[in-house]
């Protein structure tokens, strides 16, 4: 029998940051994971994250997880990988690795196992081509093969929006985003991404039927009614040889419930969770939870609670004293909380939607004009004639700040709460384009409409293969991803610290200045 | 079709190794390490088995292991979840026909 | 595979139930996800329920009435992912 | 809820549906309660085997020839697929001791007309080319079958309530009103039905429902842990004991003076293959109340087992692993009948045996029920043999 002190099921953000807490306090911990690469989501992420700058927002998801790694490692935790927990008897850890099973004995446990995707069933969602948007995700970023070239997505949550601009990114067309409910589900700023690549929206839409002989040829959306009927007659068939699948997670709670834990039923957190009290414990002494698992949200809340755990967990173990233990608990809490005040904690129900507040942004992916005239970060028209000065078009309260630490002025300002919308000092602001490659929402451009006698220069943030060459005429799209005038490429910044995030600057005609937000994917339409 | 160059994750290491496996007979490259349904989808392979109860076509759906569609005969095994299981050289991938079929019963 | 298939909602994956059979099978008194999994087979397949059950979940809800709070979850028991059983030689007896 | 009843059935597992069907059958007015779904209990959680060879020669044996009889023509009698399957049973010999038990064994089977042979272990083999070079040889009957617990029990279900059987699922009996020496209702979660009888078919509950009416009812629960395979190809015909199972049975000392754990268990191979593909690999036999979960030492010693004896198990999955508490007596055998209580039923304690036996139960139940005696003696299955035991 092996013993091990603190034993942490999931090596995805919450599990690595409930690992490194408590090894902090001198816990001896050992993680478990069953797949090969540790880092659980983190490592399909190859967005920036938003959050707050001290928390590694800014930086992308599976960066996050070699920063993780690298401290696991640093501070001795053992990390298993390639072993599957797939019993839970109390605190006893019932593992396969390296094709045999053994069981480990634990003083304490912190169940890490993260979400599942749920499935969605419509006339022919079995036919191969139809899979979950955290399949794609997984086979475009970690096995680095596309799964088909005109994909759709049933979906606008986070996850639907996200896999949606990484597919592009990897080479996919992406054929129609399709969310029933009558708005975008997840963040509009992600929304805004791909609807500037000129990715339809059906909102208020759902797919009926995927049609094909052996694996999927088209697609059926309908529209549907104020009740989430379908409308007959309302179809449309989309071409498309994938049909992806982002409805919603279902937290993996099945090593805790068999381990006794009570549960309870949570609509809003994705379905049934182990009832925990505000440290992370369960109805099981010495059982600890963190992450998805005690609810769907997201990986920089998932990581404080991760935290939160392991000092739980070091305390019940007598690592830290009560005194100590509280202290580090309210400042982790009170991180926690800014996390949450934005549109996804836990404290904010998702289903809750009220027609009023469906404008704008969310009911289209591109802000309304209201929305950028009352925008905190849209600089004056007084100030846009004077010349190159950065537009920040983030109308949405998002737990986000790394736009404030990259401005070397001091022009932009979140403050507190961190959902806050960003302030711009106009006339301190330079237009220098630091914060164009830092937003982990790319909502930010520069415009100099003193440019050229009759030409602006936008410069914005670009994401995709092939990059243009200076001096290329390109498509110069506007918020809707729509071509409406012709640019030419003047400066193609790739900074090594925007990771990825190129600064494209376009010269274009003087009255599109307020209109061209991004270029046509590889150059033209 | 591989994702050769990405502007995220930059370009595949050209001195990855590729191994030969034969997919019902017919002999495709992949690159070591990744899973027999990472290998199918470059090349374009979407159907791998036929359900028993109504001989439906299924492929990819979780991509983790977890939903088991995705399971094929693999070396005259039936069952494998090709999402989470890596090729190796002169693996034999088939089709799965409803629960498969032995080639002769397993003995020892 | 036949044109009627083809028009079927399949909920279980892995052992071809349809929701029409699920709604037939609640019809005529199955109405907990353990009494459709022992009638249909729904969700014991190689998965073992783990992507249709909510699904199945969902069906009772609608045509029982009954919130998704009130459908019970079957037990759940080891092992979460199918294990090898060779895995276990070589143990202690 | 129905206010009234003639007769209540109370347990929707094999045994109860089984009741109900040939009381319904007989014109009589019957309702099951359940407390949980039907088959919720052991009878969705044992293995697929009608075995004869397992039975000891005498009453009991006679009864499972009596119902193996029913078994055959089940299937058009219920309009139900129930998976019926006359594909033979074995018990494995691994060593020389089996051998002389299982030739004695036999022997007496043989006598009394059962349909088995010694087979040596190459013609083992060529009836089960999985088995294992080391076994020695085997028993072999093409009397044993095979049915699906769970569609048999729905099937009882099924044509009883096309009879006018009415049952209700989680439904929990918490009361029998007896009023002057006479049952006069059954209380449940869900209201009250007034009866005069009651058929208590709980199996390992049965001594609760007998202490709602002052009765012992010297049932014990008996954990069987039972390991599901993936679904696979054709590999195991017909049911597998180990001869140690059957030893382990007969011989409730060897598992008591056992010193190794897995003995201690009662660990003995029972294997099947449903034609859903999926290998049924038992099992233990625990005396641990009634805790149902299963445990890590018992599915390894039980899988360490099967691989000894079929050896590519090894490469094969488990996905699933339940546990079924057996009805368990003293002497190994049912309690059928009335009791010293006018209109309360027993049949429950059938242990292991409970799918083998369920279409006679049924059937000689309904003849006590209706004629006051069945066609067969069964005064040696009455409650009142434990008289005087503790």
């Amino acid at each position: 029998m092996n013993k091990v002190e603190l034993a942490v099921i999931g090596a995805g953000p919450a599990g690595l940051a409930a690992a490194i807490e408590a090894a902090q306090l001198g816990v001896k911990v050992v993680v478990f994971d069953e797949n090969a690469q540790p880092g659980g989501q983190l490592f399909k992420q190859i967005h920036k994250f938003f959050g707050s700058r001290e928390h590694k927002a800014g930086t992308r998801g599976f960066r996050i997880g070699q920063e993780l790694l690298a401290q696991t490692e640093q501070l001795g935790v053992k990390v298993n990988l390639g072993s599957t927990v797939f019993g839970l008897d109390k605190r006893n850890l019932w593992v396969l690795k390296d094709g045999r099973t053994e069981v480990f004995q634990t003083d304490a446990v912190i169940v890490a196992t993260g979400a599942s995707e749920n499935a969605l069933a419509f006339k022919g969602s079995t036919l191969p081509g139809v899979m979950t948007a955290g399949a794609a995700q997984t086979f475009i970023n970690l096995h680095r093969v596309l799964p088909g070239k005109k994909v759709l997505m049933v979906g606008s949550g986070n996850v639907g929006l996200i896999v949606s601009y990484q597919l592009m990114q990897a080479g996919a067309e992406v054929v129609g985003l399709v969310e029933a409910a009558p708005q975008i589900g997840g963040y509009g700023v992600h929304a805004a991404k791909i609807k500037r690549a000129g990715v339809p929206l059906f909102l208020g839409h759902t797919i009926t039927e995927a049609i094909g002989e052996h694996q999927v040829e088209s697609a059926v959306l309908t529209k549907l009614n104020g009740r989430f009927q379908p409308i007959p007659g309302s179809e449309k068939t989309l071409e498309a040889d994938t049909i992806c699948i982002a409805v919603g997670l279902t937290p993996m709670m099945e090593l805790a419930r068999m381990a006794g834990a009570e549960f309870k039923y949570a609509p809003q957190m994705g379905g049934h969770v182990p009832i925990i009290n505000d440290n992370m414990e369960t109805s099981i002494a010495g059982m600890f939870v963190a992450g998805d698992v005690c609810g769907v949200e997201e990986a920089s809340s998932a990581m404080e609670e991760g935290r939160l755990a392991g000092v739980t967990a070091a305390e019940y173990l007598e690592y830290v004293d009560g005194i100590a233990a509280a202290d580090r608990k309210a400042l982790i809490r009170e991180q926690l909380s800014a996390i949450r005040n934005g549109t996804f904690g836990k404290a904010h129900p998702r289903d809750e939607v009220k027609e009023e507040n469906i404008y704008g942004l969310k009911s289209s992916g591109t802000p309304s004009k209201d929305e950028l005239d009352s925008c905190p970060g849209v600089p004056s028209k007084e100030r846009l004639a004077k010349g190159p000065v950065a537009v920040i078009e983030c109308v949405q309260e998002i737990p986000c700040n790394p736009c404030e630490q990259a401005c070397p002025r001091g022009a932009i300002k979140v403050g507190k709460p961190i959902t806050s919308l960003p302030q711009l000092t106009e006339n301190v602001c330079n237009g220098c384009a630091s914060c164009v490659t830092a937003c982990p929402g790319l909502a930010i451009v520069t415009v100099d409409r003193t440019y050229d006698e009759n030409k602006a220069l936008v410069t914005f943030p670009y994401e995709y293969l092939p990059l243009p060459e200076t001096g290329a005429i390109v498509d110069a799209v506007n918020r809707q991803g729509e071509k409406i005038c012709s640019g030419q490429v003047v400066k193609v910044r790739n900074n090594k610290k925007a990771d990825g995030t190129v600064a494209i600057s376009l010269a274009v005609p003087e009255e599109y200045a307020m209109e061209v937000r991004s270029m046509a994917k590889g150059g033209t339409k | 079709m591989n994702i050769l160059d990405h502007p995220i994750l930059g370009k595949v290491e050209a001195a990855k190794r590729k191994v030969t496996l034969f997919v019902n007979g017919r002999s495709i490259e992949a690159y070591e390490g990744q899973p027999i349904a990472a290998a199918l989808m470059a090349v374009g392979i979407k159907s791998f088995r036929q359900t028993a109860r109504k001989q439906q076509d299924r492929g990819i759906f979780c991509g983790i292991g977890r939903c088991t569609d995705c399971m094929m005969t693999v070396n005259g095994e039936p069952n494998v979840r090709t999402c989470v299981t890596p090729v190796a050289e002169g693996m034999i991938v088939e089709t799965q026909i409803g629960l498969g079929s032995w080639r002769e019963i397993p003995h020892e | 595979m036949t044109e009627t298939n083809k028009k079927e909602v399949i909920i279980c994956r892995c052992e071809d139930v349809s929701e029409a059979e699920i709604k037939q099978a609640i019809a005529e008194g199955f109405t907990t996800i353990n009494a459709i999994k022992k009638r249909l087979r729904a969700g014991m397949g190689l998965c073992q329920g783990r992507t249709c059950q909510k699904l199945v979940a969902r069906i009772i809800a609608q045509e029982t009435g009954k919130s998704m709070e009130e459908i019970l979850l079957p037990t759940t028991r080891p092992p979460v992912r199918p294990i090898v059983m060779g895995a276990f030689e070589g143990e202690d007896k | 809820m129905r206010k009234t009843a003639e007769i209540v059935v109370i347990g929707g597992g094999v045994i109860g549906t089984s009741i109900a069907y040939y009381l319904a059958k007989e014109g009589r007015d019957v309702v099951i309660l359940e407390k949980g779904d039907l088959a919720s209990g052991s009878s969705g959680a044992c293995d697929k085997a009608i075995l004869m060879q397992s039975k000891k020669p005498g009453i009991h044996l006679e009864l499972a020839l009596k119902s193996a009889e029913i078994y055959k023509t089940l299937t058009d009698e219920l309009e139900y697929p129930i998976e019926y399957a006359n594909d033979g049973g074995m018990i494995v010999i691994e060593t020389e001791e089996e051998l002389a038990v299982m030739k004695q064994f036999v022997k007496k089977q043989r006598e009394i007309g059962l349909g088995v042979e010694l087979l040596d272990g190459k013609q083992a083999r060529s009836i089960q080319p999985a088995l294992a070079d080391h076994i020695i040889g085997a028993t072999h009957s093409d009397q044993d079958a095979q049915v699906n617990p769970i569609h048999a029990t729905l099937g009882f279900a099924t044509s009883a309530k096309r009879l006018g059987v009415e049952i209700y699922q989680q439904t929990e009996v918490t009361g029998i009103k007896v009023v002057s020496g006479a049952i006069t209702a059954v209380e449940t979660t869900r209201g009250q039905i007034s009866t005069r009888n009651v058929v208590n078919c709980t199996g390992a509950y049965a001594p609760f429902l007998g202490r709602m009416v002052g009765l012992n009812i010297p049932i014990r629960p008996r954990r069987g842990q039972i390991v599901i395979s993936e679904p696979m190809p054709k590999l195991i015909k017909g049911d597998m004991l180990s001869a140690k199972y059957i030893a382990a049975k007969h011989n409730p000392d060897i598992v008591e003076k056992a010193k190794d754990k897995a003995t201690q268990m009662g660990i003995g191979l029972s294997l099947g293959q449903a034609d859903s593909g999926n290998l049924l690999i038992g099992a233990s036999r625990e005396f641990v109340g009634y805790d149902k979960s299963t445990t890590y030492e018992a599915l390894s010693a039980i899988i360490q087992n099967a691989i000894r004896i079929i050896p590519a198990l090894k490469n094969i999955n488990m996905i699933r692993n339940f546990a079924g508490l057996r009805p368990s007596t003293m002497d190994g055998l049912p309690i059928l009948g009335g009791t010293e209580l006018d209109g309360y039923y027993i049949a429950a304690g059938h242990e292991g045996d409970g799918i083998a036996l369920a279409p006679i139960t049924g059937q000689f139940m309904a003849e006590i029920i209706c004629q006051g005696k069945s066609s067969i003696d069964l005064s040696l299955f009455h409650i009142s043999r434990f008289d005087g035991q503790k």
